[in-house]
């Protein structure tokens, strides 16, 4: 199955990221071009919308961490939404609820 | 063989979903195992199967992942075999605690960490022709395949199950 | 072994479901085919595996029921391998017409049929050791493995599908 | 999965039988123990509704099949509810279409 990946620039100065399938070793080289895409094309304040994700593995948070760092070392940052208790606990067993901000939905993350 | 299925797969990434399918759909239709219990049990295949997959590519060779499920009273059983060059185990970095920031820079080596966090045993035998890794979840069958008429049972998962976590 | 993927499962008739979700999830997943022509595999595949693991279940051994998928440029192949007595599938009773009232004393023998009109080529090869079914369906691949942006195609089948069925 | 089977006694002389899930080798011989049943507690006339079964092969043909004749052999009849072009195929290319009533709903085929 394709990942799905949707970017909605409504909400300036934030871009939303929504992702929908399973964010595994073979889907996550998309999500990564993408937000490599993003940053490069100037984007800073990155939303990346987790609600439609159906499967995160290692891969994935690797790929988030990932464009974390991009965007910081560039003054800008990346939030989650999550609200999955299957995908949250993902992000509580390695510790990275501690270093990503997460929201509980898009208008949350985008509030000014 | 009586009660155990084996798939054997390309080592390609694209083939990592159905992989996770049988091994779920096998465990929530057979097995006494909570569904939150599924879904650690997928995304601990996800995790082992991606190391698999990746171990057999870098050997340039055609290999497959061959994975097994046992389904065994009281205990429920998959083992992922690679024919990589294998590894050791118990020489894996030590990620810093998760409080300091230099989390941050482990983008990799988050995956058996979190195997070990997820099932009830974890075990691996490897050599420099291979790896196998054990993922077992501790829970009663079903029901005999015999009676077709009872309901699956599922029942929270066993006291030692939920202590490992 | 490149693009082929082995599925081998104990013949009790509880494994079935494994093999249709495989089987199709391989094929709706990978594969140029179009929806409808899913559920006619599935059916097809069912059917073939019912057969098998009868046969196996009839030698009293415990012999597994062994599924092959292999995807190669313009089609999608499966083969059902049992290790039962064989069988003659050109000796098959033929049922009478459709409009026969007689057609109520068939409750069996409806699944060869079936599957015949099911997909684009059936192949039998039946020894006193075991019998392999070819179940083959043409179709193109959706897209090469290195390609990850690109979106599933779901094609309709070829003309040559339409007309055999 | 187990095969669901709810009966529905509240339109007589129907009984209503409804079957929910995928009906195979594995699966049917609860519907075949099931149509036994209620065919020797004196039910005549019964609807059996295929509208959630996601999944029919001939095994489960065989079982309606059987289910039909064991109640015309007792002066009874036995219809199908089925509108999904999946299943309703399994009927066509079998030809039991002209074997079989099949109605598109419980309520037209329990209508007097
Ligand atoms: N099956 C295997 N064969 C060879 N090496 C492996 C295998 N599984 C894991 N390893 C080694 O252990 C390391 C840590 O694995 P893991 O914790 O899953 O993180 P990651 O795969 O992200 O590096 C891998 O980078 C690899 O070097
Ligand atoms: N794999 C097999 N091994 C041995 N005999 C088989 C096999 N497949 C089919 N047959 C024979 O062919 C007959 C017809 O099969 P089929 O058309 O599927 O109907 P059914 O299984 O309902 O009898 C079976 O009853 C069986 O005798």
């Amino acid at each position: 199955m394709e990942l799905g990946l949707e970017v909605d620039e409504s909400r300036p100065p934030y871009t939303v990221l929504a992702v929908a399938g399973e964010i595994d070793v073979y889907s996550a080289p998309r999500l990564r071009e993408k937000l490599v895409e993003l940053v490069s094309q100037g984007h800073r304040q990155i939303v990346v919308d987790l609600e439609k994700v159906d499967f995160l593995d290692s891969t994935g948070l690797g790929v988030l961490v990932g464009g974390l760092k991009r965007l910081r070392s560039h003054d800008g940052d990346l939030t989650l939404v999550c609200t999955q208790a299957r995908i949250l606990k993902v992000f509580e067993i390695t510790g990275l609820t501690t270093v990503f901000r997460i929201s509980e939905s898009v208008d949350e993350a985008t509030k000014a | 063989m009586d009660r155990s299925l084996e798939l054997s797969v390309p080592s390609r990434t694209e083939y990592i979903a159905v992989v996770r399918l049988v091994v779920s759909s096998l465990a929530s239709a057979r097995r006494a195992i909570a569904e939150e219990r599924i879904d650690d049990l997928k995304l601990a295949v996800s995790e082992v199967c991606t190391n698999a997959i990746e171990a057999n590519m870098s050997t340039g060779k055609n290999h497959p992942v061959v994975v097994t499920c046992w389904e065994a009273p009281e205990r429920f059983a998959v083992c992922i075999t690679d024919s990589g060059s294998g590894f050791d185990p118990d020489l894996l970095p030590q990620h810093p605690p998760v409080t300091d920031p230099n989390r941050l820079n482990f983008e990799r080596g988050l995956g058996i960490p979190l195997v070990r966090s997820l099932v009830d045993d974890l075990r691996f035998e490897s050599a420099p022709t291979g790896t196998s890794v054990w993922l077992i979840l501790f829970g009663s069958p079903s029901s005999e395949g015999q009676d077709e008429t009872s309901e699956i049972l599922r029942v929270v998962m066993t006291e030692e199950g939920q202590a490992d976590r």
